[in-house]
């Protein structure tokens, strides 16, 4: 089929977006990156002696997927801006996931310090997909700061709750004219499913797939239930009856 | 001379460049971000920008993520 | 990957059965079948003279799918036997969709003549796959009676309304030795993916595809809705969890 | 002869089979079943099974369903 | 407010039913009963000298409420027949929660032994109130065969999972001539309400209450969220909408 | 039983707060309140000849209810801090019930405006009760504000849609340490029942009631349901269970 | 005579009744109900039906439960 | 003197306070709060407050809502 995913001035043919985080080691990753069909995937900014970091642009490299660098563990705006700005000089891109969480235990969004960044790194020529709570006000807020797409989440980051309130989720679609990407909270394939039957553009998901028992299988299942669920969406499904309708002819 | 690099203390040319400094730190010029004293360093100066002596630098790469 | 349906003597690399009901005329239901990629569909058997009935057969055959008749619109245990005896007199085959619906408005079965059908058609050498409701009890007494699978609905036929009973499902699947096949009530594409995250062998839709607005487009979608279900079953999905978990290193 | 086929009356030849039968009918042999008198009458048997004067005949076949 | 349950010839104001099993002495036992406000309440029927028999006949005598025997245990027509008889001459009743359970893991009805040892009390006589699975097909079976009620499950019992399909049940209201009493699985206060908000005539709980860690207060609960779930019922609630709206005048 | 309601330096012995909104006339207005049992309403400020005005505080007088004004229509924190002021002139209490709401089509909270109204009217001495979503960052900095308590809703205002997201609202009881209050959402009986069993410790609803069918019936339900779901969270509810447990000795 | 209650053997009078069993056994006759060699004795003829020597006597009674 | 009341020109005496502007409306002075030229005016100062001339007046009460 030809229905591109398209984020600024970039297209993309999956719309299932990774991560790397939680993967055992590079090899498990790579192959649960390449079943998954991704082309664009986050990474995140650390010190150059931080354990773990060697060798993940080269996999996306060989797999010919963009990276994302994420300013994941941020606290303030200030704190997302300068690794944003690390992450464009480290990886040559103007793209950035950008994360500014509250705190620890849930690590939601930060709204206030969110809204702030994104408004200082688009004035900094930077292509924001930011990181938000499922709240329809603070979506549409940041699309009118000039977002590139703006990605709620269906549940906490790595809780594996899925998608908790549907509701706010169509409500953002219906109101959005960037792509919405649901980033965060899902489980298990069906979830990735019903999120894009509700509309939403992508699906960004890491330790669904990087933590499942096998990450290749899951990683493959993600990518047929985000087909699944996009095509669904577009297929007109049938309502819903209280009463039965018979499928085969009266005798 | 000595400078903080990523919190310790290490010890490169007097009057380094950023480039010259990465090096002597054995660090790939590929894929990393430099700021010094809180600045971020542009890729395209890394040549020209000289480290002062005692300067806080900060190194940063990707690592997996997210 | 390598990993068929079984039922009685047969193989499968699809696990989604559909049905042929519902289609507005044959091109549309050849295409949709195609998208689907089943390789077992179910008919009807009617009078020679009824509308409808001539070419389904031709469709099969060209798409190298096998036939499965159902004894729809049935009410008693007399006229399923009856008519399935009719079914392998017209089709050559000994296998049977058996359905014994109470009453029109539900089309829910009649647990009372759907065992005794059941119980009759097995001595008679029938390979039986009843449609039973979600009731753990009803589809242990059908597995005794030596069906080859067992069909609960997830919802009544037609409603759409998914699963309404997760609970039931997975203790049917918890106590089948033979394989559970999810009937009726599917609506979207997420709703047969549950199903297979669920234990379910396979999905058994008709309507779903056939009255979408875009019948290809939806059987495709159910295609990679069945894998994407199975992979996600087998993979181990990560647990759920209350509080939030990270997925990238700390700064 | 009269026969009550599917519910409306038609005429065959005396004495048909249930295969000369469905060819009077201009109903194809293949993926068919025909009951006689309630009795479905095996596929095997329709070149000699003879069909009665008067009788209650169905012709059945598969059809779009389920 | 005076909105009585008729059940066959009686009348009762308290729409909870409840059981006496589960409780951990009969002080605890009586306090909570007092506070539910039943008038019904199960008991069984073992041989004299089984533990935990003694006074609860005087518990419920004391409190003015009518005791109904159940069949609890019994796994064919026969053993419930008889032990509906056993209890009619020990406890002077026709009345008879009739219970047939297929196994000891779900507890769940044996849908043709129920229908026999329904037919066989009714025809003897007594006032039948079923024990049965949330199958709609059951439940009007069950009410042709002259039950003077439907009592359809909401989850297993004891498993406490509340109201697993709401739409069975709406189904069973919608075309019962005789109350419907919902009969097993309530866990919480929350379960019951909605229960009633579905449109049964009553609940009957047992170990939600007995089991739970303050049984008078749970009691309490229960008497509460009845009520409250009837009267809603009554009331007319508001539809349900996509969009907000307002509450308050425009400024 | 004797377990108050405390906000700030008030006590109440019921944990149903009403909104005298959606009323057709002041009669049946009144009838509901009373049947509610409530002892804090809300009411709106508006020019004094806005239709409707007249009669309501003589209303909550005579039923010795306290008047909570709130913000209604603000958009802006300016808006609602000047309203908020006008209110303590006109009802002389300085107890407010903030809203500063984004749209009409949502009239979601704007996080960032409903911060900086509720840190200046905590400055002016008010006693601030905001209404904001269901984001457990926001409830936590309205509380480090100094709010007296936070009233989270359950879905938009006027949708009866419940409460969409009970996750949330038990990570923000969780984390809270001023009475946590579920406002806007409400639609039936079992949506109060429910919010406190999740540990809220009090329910605001206004439409439910006031636009159902029979508002009276509906707020005796409501009455009854709040103090079930009290009841029920106290109580120590029954595990949930996946196979069943038997309520009545072996046989 | 010995007879079987409740699965145990016990001794009661030669020719007692089901009221006179109940008696010699302990057990009260109200709340109970007694079925000998499987057939239920109605409340109203304890004090006729003789318990044949030998019989399986069950007595029952309302426990906690349901 | 003309002055703008919630929108709408109207005439109270010169020199009135907010008090006598009040009952110069027929406005009860209970449940309502006034905003002068964009001034809430505490109710106590109701008595001593001068409304001048042309002021822009607010005069706001409870509403059923919320």
């Amino acid at each position: 089929m030809d229905d591109p995913l398209v984020i600024g001035d970039r297209q993309y043919n999956s719309r299932l977006i990774t991560g790397t985080g939680g993967a055992t080691n590079l090899a498990v990753l790579e192959r649960a990156l390449k079943a998954s069909g991704t082309e664009l995937t986050t990474v995140s900014i650390r010190r150059v002696d931080t354990a773990g970091g060697t060798g993940v642009l080269e996999v996306l490299e060989r797999l010919g997927i963009d990276p994302l660098p994420n300013t994941a563990g941020c606290r303030t705006a200030a704190e997302a801006v300068l690794t944003a700005r690390m992450a464009r000089e480290a990886l040559g891109t103007s793209w950035v996931k950008l994360e500014v969480v509250a705190d620890d235990r849930t690590l939601l969004p930060d709204p206030v310090e969110l809204l702030e960044a994104a408004a200082t790194l688009i004035d900094d020529g930077f292509t924001v997909l930011p990181y938000t709570n499922d709240d329809p006000v603070l979506a549409l807020r940041l699309e009118e700061l000039g977002c590139a797409a703006v990605m709620p989440l269906g549940s906490p980051i790595g809780t594996g709750l899925g998608i908790r309130n549907p509701h706010n989720i169509e409500l953002i679609v219906a109101r959005a004219n960037v792509p919405v990407i649901l980033d965060a909270g899902i489980g298990t394939a069906s979830d990735a499913t019903l999120v894009m039957e509700l509309g939403c553009s992508a699906v960004l998901l890491a330790t669904a797939v990087t933590r499942a028992t096998d990450p290749e299988a899951m990683a493959t299942a993600m990518r047929h239930g985000v087909i699944a669920g996009r095509l669904a969406h577009g297929a007109g499904r049938v309502p819903q009856r209280f009463w039965a309708q018979a499928s085969s002819p009266p005798r | 001379m000595f400078i903080q690099v990523n919190g310790s203390e290490r010890d490169v040319p007097d009057g380094a460049t950023v480039t010259e400094m990465l090096a002597a730190l054995g660090v790939p010029a590929r894929g990393v971000a430099v700021a010094v004293d809180g600045t971020v360093i542009a890729r395209t100066n890394h040549d020209q920008t000289v480290v002062p002596d005692g300067a806080d630098v900060e190194v940063l790469t990707a690592v997996q993520g997210g």
